[in-house]
């Protein structure tokens, strides 16, 4: 709230008069005399003299409260010589309001009462009073129901996924953390949207310094509008010029549940599903939250699937290039013999063709994504009808590179977190061009400069590769592998 | 060679811009003079229009201090 | 912010130091001084190293864990220490830039044939500038990144290459020129252990000093019996002849791994283990004369030299050995890593040794 | 870091600029895998037999072209030689997958040293290649009738060489570097397969040859040049190839047919051991072989039954003495063209240095004069699934008729 005061300051004030009429006039002044503002006059007297103006925004509030609760506790509630006395002391409609658990609050300024309003509380004058009141009446029908996660599904595990109302958010995680050390903090960003944001962490697990640096980094920011997590991100993530990504993202209340449990802090955003949760490390991209639902056996396999598809869908197409173009000597004869004879007779240089086919890839998936389900099957057979078996039987492109590029394809999809596929696909066509123009030694300088850069990267704080460089012995249980959870002595935090 | 100086002129604005920004303006300077005298030199060498070999003369200048073993080695 | 790196990552540089260059050189290197006896010389070797490892950390340590520069400044005097500095940085300059050079070389003879080794070279330097820039622990990281890499290809080249092996190609043991032997074990070692007194100037960047000596002696002495292990497996696979005539002989070991005829024309393997060890030694070096020149020129930001220095190293890894290489070897790179790996370290042990007893004798 | 990231880009940048110098397309070379090497008048005569992928892995649309090309030229080195090729080829020819050299019988016989270099310095071609010998003809002519069986002729005349040498105990599998090795060792000299064709050459030439049921052409191996440093001075044959094997401990399997009672047995040697010793008594130097080999019966041609131990030790025996008449029979050849192609010098330098150091000058005729001793230990192990002849009974058969 002081964030919003600090900036009203600068506008001009203007008072409350005591006619409620005038009052009602103001605001709606103020507020553009928008068609959603509702206005309902009542007496509260029996002549008519006194009257009162409640406000509100039709969309926001809850019209059950405002019938039942609101009007029905000045009409039937409150007998006649309670009207009187509320005509002359209209404090106690406060406490009137309070005795059936409607907060109200008495609000002196227009902004108070214009931010209420469109915050989807009723607010109301009573003449003679130079000060407004507002009532807890938000109702929120724009929200839908928790339903299943679209985007990270698991075959084990709850299915139940973030909604955009961030207090169902923040009860879906706290029906998961019965713990009084679960706190939560609200902060208030964007000075035209007014983004309710809370974060949220297990006090004791998590190091006090995180909690400050995130503190801070979350009042620096000064922003008119925060729609989404992702705009909360890139103001408090370190390093901005990386592929990599140094926030997590899920709608998975579990996953943010068990980040929390880890000693890390998760930021929830009003009005989307996906909630933050800092630090991040590397490997963190490569764990699936069902990882912890299987078998150890089966899950350790499975990270150990999900790093060799890290390497695949980053190095697959570069390599192909390094050893057609520059080392067919470390091909076998035959193998290379079958290449020669799919490549003869094709137009393009290996990386033309290796290019072609990724950039058309990249577009079939970005039009799948875009399109409705039904038609996105289409999608799907344009590109492996026309694609895969016209271009090769055109002799445009050669039947390895299609299974290149598909291999490729498939691998940066194992990803349980989807915004690093995108990052290993970007550095995909970096490699590429190194491998075009310097073969294998071009392969290994990007893969030096590559983890060059994620050693130095750092995510709050903590070194981005953590448990592997800097090696940490402890966390190797829970890294590439994944021991028996009582393996695991006791609840360790991240660092 | 066209690309090394290309390059040596775009690192060494690139690099000034750095050392400049950390307001530290001696060290801007020594870096200004180690660049003009060290990278137009060595891109004209890389580029065989001069022959400037820092190599040979070290070791002509190691050469009294290395000389005795080199005859137990020469054998 | 001062950066640290911990002894485990200590020990891990001196094992990727170590490895280096010497793993594709020393099996030639023995092989023309020992024949069959090489790997004997190899093995030899380690046993020495211990000592020259000891010495160094004993060095490092008795001196209160000072930094190389400081600690020469401060046992020999202003002016004598500087010289002393100067053949130091003079000779770690040498190192990166014959390093970078060898590796240019086998890049531009094996696996890029036709690209201008200028390409190379400068490919190579900036990455190792990027990596300097970024200071010692990020270095360290990407080296601890790439180190079980690193490891697991050596073991699988051995036990690939292992069907290969002759036993008749070792014998006799022991039946050849005893001097020879006694100037390969010097010429090796100056390969090997004695390189290692560039890290010297990385120990006071470590954070559990006391360690050190037990951590520098695990890094070192496995990377030496792995390369007496691959002088062995050259000898075993190849003869002795092709080994001590190939410039590459690791290459050659790759080449003749064929299991099953699947598991076969893997030779990028040994590319690999040269290449990043090579980039890691070069990386060290480079930042102990990033030090070296700090310390002498005592500018706060030791950036400002890298891109300089890169110049020169570029200059001398591009044709300064070109018209010295073939006895450069033995007769300038061994004499020089003896005279700065060995007697310049035992002078300074030396001195502190005579200057703690002068102080303790004073003082009583 | 933002000028970090910006040195990163201009380096990749750069160095995209100026090009990719090494790279070379699938398409833009073409694949040798046989290599020949001929003398024509102090000129080196290169031959190099090119596959054409699109007739080896082409699915669909196979043409009537063959699958291999041989092209020639001429040069005063290899090198030069090779790069000669490259006006008759249509692409630049690669040759990493290199698998076979052949050299024509009259340049082994000047030397093979002048191009050995050639074929280990290269950078392309690498250790992995089989060297034979062209008896009685050129390379060019020996590379003209090789059949396209498998495709890639080079592989199919390998895995008949391995194929020889592990099932009938013939042949020598010499890979380059082996060869080079031998060839610069004092105490070896080389021997390496030959090969030679037999039929009517015209006609096996043509593509038509592999069409037929029976080639007009064959390639057969069964000789073994045997080499003095680099030159080429004889051939061992068949028997004396076998006893070379022996010698060398390089049977894996083979067979020996010995006589008894006027029939032949066919034994199949199912292993066999060879150790070599050197043994110096007081200045008496001797060199013991001792192989010892596990025997089968093959093939009963006679009414011989094995029924007790004495026909057991009858058959090893004669085995015993068939292969020590092999081993006799290679080493007289062997003293007689003066190499040492067993390696006994070797076996002299690894286990007794000192005499291997007074004999090293001389060693050529101290081998001459090396007295040998064979000692064979045949062993049965089994007679087949069979006791007793079906000879022996369709000879009862006969009488009764």
């Amino acid at each position: 709230m002081s964030f919003f005061q600090k900036k009203s300051d600068k506008k001009q004030n203007i008072n409350l008069t005591s006619n409620a009429a005038e009052n009602k006039q103001v605001i709606y002044q103020a507020l553009g005399e928008s068609a959603d503002i509702t206005s309902r006059t009542i007496s509260v007297d029996k002549q008519n003299q006194i009257s009162m103006v409640l406000l509100y925004i039709n969309g926001l509030v809850d019209q059950k409260i405002i019938q039942n609760m609101v009007l029905e506790t000045l009409m039937i509630e409150m007998d006649e010589q309670t009207k009187q006395e509320v005509a002359q002391t209209p404090k106690d409609i406060q406490s009137i309001y309070q005795e059936f658990s409607l907060i109200a609050e008495e609000l002196q300024t227009i902004e108070e009462l214009i931010l209420a309003i469109l915050n989807g509380d009723t607010v109301f004058f009573i003449d003679g009073k130079t000060s407004g009141f507002s009532i807890k009446t938000q109702g929120d029908q724009t929200s839908r129901g928790v339903q299943q996660t679209t985007t990270q599904q698991v075959v084990r595990g709850p299915k139940d996924s973030f909604t955009e109302s961030i207090d169902t958010n923040v009860a879906l995680v706290r029906k998961r953390i019965k713990d009084p050390n679960l706190w939560s903090k609200k902060k208030v960003i964007g000075s035209k949207t007014h983004t309710t944001v809370v974060y949220a962490y297990l006090n004791g697990v998590v190091s006090s310094d995180l909690v400050t640096e995130v503190e801070e980094r979350l009042s620096k920011i000064e922003v008119n509008s925060i729609l989404e997590s992702g705009n909360i991100e890139e103001f408090i993530q370190d390093e901005t010029y990386t592929p990599f990504p140094t926030v997590y993202n899920t709608e998975r209340p579990d996953a943010i549940a068990a980040g929390i449990l880890e000693g890390r802090i998760a930021i929830f955003v009003d009005g989307t599903p996906d909630v933050l949760l800092v630090p991040v490390l590397f490997k963190h991209f490569l764990q699936s939250p069902e990882d912890y639902y299987q078998r150890s056996d089966i899950a350790t396999l499975l990270r150990w699937l999900r790093t060799l598809a890290l390497f695949l869908s980053l190095l697959t197409p570069s390599i192909y290039i390094a050893l057609t173009t520059f080392h067919q000597e470390m091909i076998p004869t035959t193998l290379l013999i079958s290449l020669a004879a799919q490549r003869e007779g094709i137009p393009f240089p290996a990386f033309g063709e290796a290019v072609l086919m990724e950039i058309t890839f990249e577009l079939l998936r970005e039009a799948g994504i875009r399109l409705p389900t039904t038609i996105g099957s289409a999608i799907s057979i344009v590109g492996a009808l026309v694609l895969g078996q016209a271009t090769v039987e055109a002799g445009i492109v050669s039947a390895m590179m299609v299974i290149v590029v598909s291999l490729t394809a498939i691998s940066s999809f194992v990803f349980p977190s989807y915004n690093f596929g995108i990052s290993i696909r970007i550095l995909r066509f970096g490699f590429m061009t190194l491998a075009a123009t310097f073969g294998l030694f071009g392969i290994f300088i990007g893969l030096l400069l590559i983890v060059m850069h994620l050693v130095g990267l750092r995510s709050f704080g903590m070194p981005y590769l953590t448990p592997i460089a800097p090696f940490n012995k402890e966390a190797q249980t829970d890294t590439l592998l994944r021991l028996p959870i009582w393996k695991k002595t006791k609840q360790k935090k991240p660092n | 060679m066209f690309y090394l100086g290309a390059f040596s002129i775009l690192i060494f604005y690139l690099e000034l811009k750095r050392i400049r920004s950390t307001k530290n303006k001696k060290e801007s300077y020594i870096f200004a003079v180690c660049m003009v005298v060290v990278a137009p030199l060595l891109t004209l060498q890389i580029g065989e229009v001069i022959d400037f070999r820092i190599v040979d003369a070290y070791i002509w200048a190691m050469h009294p201090i290395s000389s005795p073993f080199m005859h137990l080695f020469n054998q | 912010m001062i950066e640290k790196i911990s002894v485990k990552q200590f020990a891990m540089l001196a094992f990727v130091n170590l490895i280096g260059t010497s793993i594709i050189f020393i099996p030639t290197v023995a092989a023309n001084y020992g024949e069959q006896n090489a790997w004997i010389i190899v093995l030899v070797t380690t046993f020495v190293g211990i000592f020259v490892v000891l010495m160094y950390t004993l060095l490092f340590l008795k001196n209160k864990g000072t930094n190389i520069y400081s600690l020469i400044e401060k046992l020999l005097g202003k002016k004598l220490g500087l010289l002393i500095i100067l053949i130091f940085m003079s000779y770690v300059f040498l190192n990166i830039s014959a390093n970078l050079w060898t590796v240019t070389q086998f890049i531009s003879v094996q696996i890029l044939v036709g690209t201008p080794s200028t390409v190379v070279i400068f490919m190579n330097i900036s990455t190792a500038v990027i990596a300097v820039r970024s200071g010692i622990e990020v270095l360290t990281r990407t080296a601890e990144v790439f180190f079980p890499f690193i490891v697991l290809s050596l073991i699988l080249l051995c036990v690939m290459v292992l069907p290969e092996v002759r036993i008749e190609n070792v014998l006799p043991i022991l039946k050849s020129n005893k001097l020879n032997l006694f100037l390969g074990g010097i010429s090796i070692l100056s390969f090997t252990f004695l390189e290692l007194v560039i890290l010297l100037g990385i120990m006071d960047d470590v954070d559990e000093k006391e360690k050190l000596n037990k951590y520098f002696l695990i890094g070192s002495i496995p990377a030496s019996l792995m390369i007496t292990f691959i002088t062995l497996l050259c000898i075993l696979v190849l003869g002795v002849e092709p080994t001590s005539d190939y410039t590459y002989p690791i290459y050659v070991l790759g080449q003749k791994i064929n299991i099953a005829s699947f598991i076969q024309r893997i030779e990028g393997i040994g590319a690999f283990i040269w290449f990043f060890t090579n980039f890691f030694k070069i990386c060290t070096s480079l930042y102990v004369l990033m030090k070296g020149i700090k310390h002498i020129t005592k500018t706060k930001d030791d950036k400002i030299w890298t891109i300089p220095i890169s110049y020169l190293i570029f200059s001398c890894a591009y044709n300064g050995y070109n018209s010295t290489f073939y006895d450069f070897d033995h007769t300038t790179y061994v004499p020089i890593t003896i005279i700065v790996g060995f007697f310049i370290p035992l002078l300074l042990f030396i001195v502190s040794f005579i200057k703690k007893n002068s102080n303790t004798f004073n003082k009583t | 870091m933002r000028n970090k990231l910006l040195l990163v880009q201009l380096i990749i940048v750069l160095s995209i600029l100026t090009g990719c110098w090494s790279s070379r397309e699938l398409t833009d070379i073409t694949l040798a895998t046989t290599l020949g090497i001929d003398k024509i008048d102090d000129e080196f005569q290169v031959t190099l037999q090119v596959l054409n992928p699109n007739e080896i892995a082409g699915g669909t649309n196979i043409t009537t072209q063959s699958a291999i090309s041989n092209y020639s030229a001429t040069g005063k080195t290899i090198f030069e030689a090779l790069r000669q090729l490259t006006k008759v080829t249509p692409r630049k020819v690669f040759l990493s997958h290199l698998r076979l050299v052949i050299y024509g019988e009259e340049v082994a016989k000047e030397g093979i040293g002048d191009s050995l270099d050639f074929l280990v310095r290269d950078h392309e071609l690498r250790t992995d290649f089989m060297v034979i010998v062209a008896r009685g003809s050129t390379a060019e002519q020996l590379m003209t009738i090789f059949t396209p069986l498998e495709k890639i002729p080079a592989n199919k005349v390998i895995s008949s060489i391995e194929a020889t040498h592990d099932f009938l105990g013939i042949g020598k599998l010499m890979y380059i570097d082996n060869l080079i090795n031998t060839v610069i060792s004092k105490s070896k000299q080389a021997v390496v397969t030959g090969a030679y064709m037999k039929g009517n050459m015209e006609s096996g030439s043509r593509l038509e040859n592999v069409e037929k049921i029976s080639p007009d052409a064959l390639v057969y191996i069964d000789h073994l040049a045997v080499f003095n440093s680099d030159q080429l001075i004889g051939w061992l044959n068949e028997e004396e190839s076998k006893g070379f094997n022996y010698i060398t401990d390089e049977v894996k399997n083979s067979l020996v047919s010995v006589k008894l009672k006027d029939g032949l047995l066919a034994l199949e040697i199912k292993k066999s051991n060879t150790s070599l010793k050197f043994k110096d008594n007081k200045g008496k130097t001797e060199m013991h072989i001792d192989i010892s080999s596990e025997i089968s019966v093959g093939d009963v041609d006679t009414n011989f039954r094995i029924e007790n131990q004495s026909d057991v030790k009858q058959i090893e025996a004669a085995v015993e003495t068939k292969i020590k008449q092999l081993c006799q029979l290679s080493i007289d050849r062997a003293k007689e063209m003066k190499a040492d192609i067993f390696g006994f010098g070797e076996n002299i330098k690894q286990y007794n240095y000192d005499k291997w150091k007074e004999w090293e000058d001389d060693w050529t005729e101290q081998f001459i004069d090396l007295p040998v001793k064979i000692n064979v230990s045949a062993n049965l192990e089994n007679s087949g699934v069979i006791k007793k002849p079906f000879f022996y009974k369709i000879k009862e058969n006969r009488k009764e008729d």
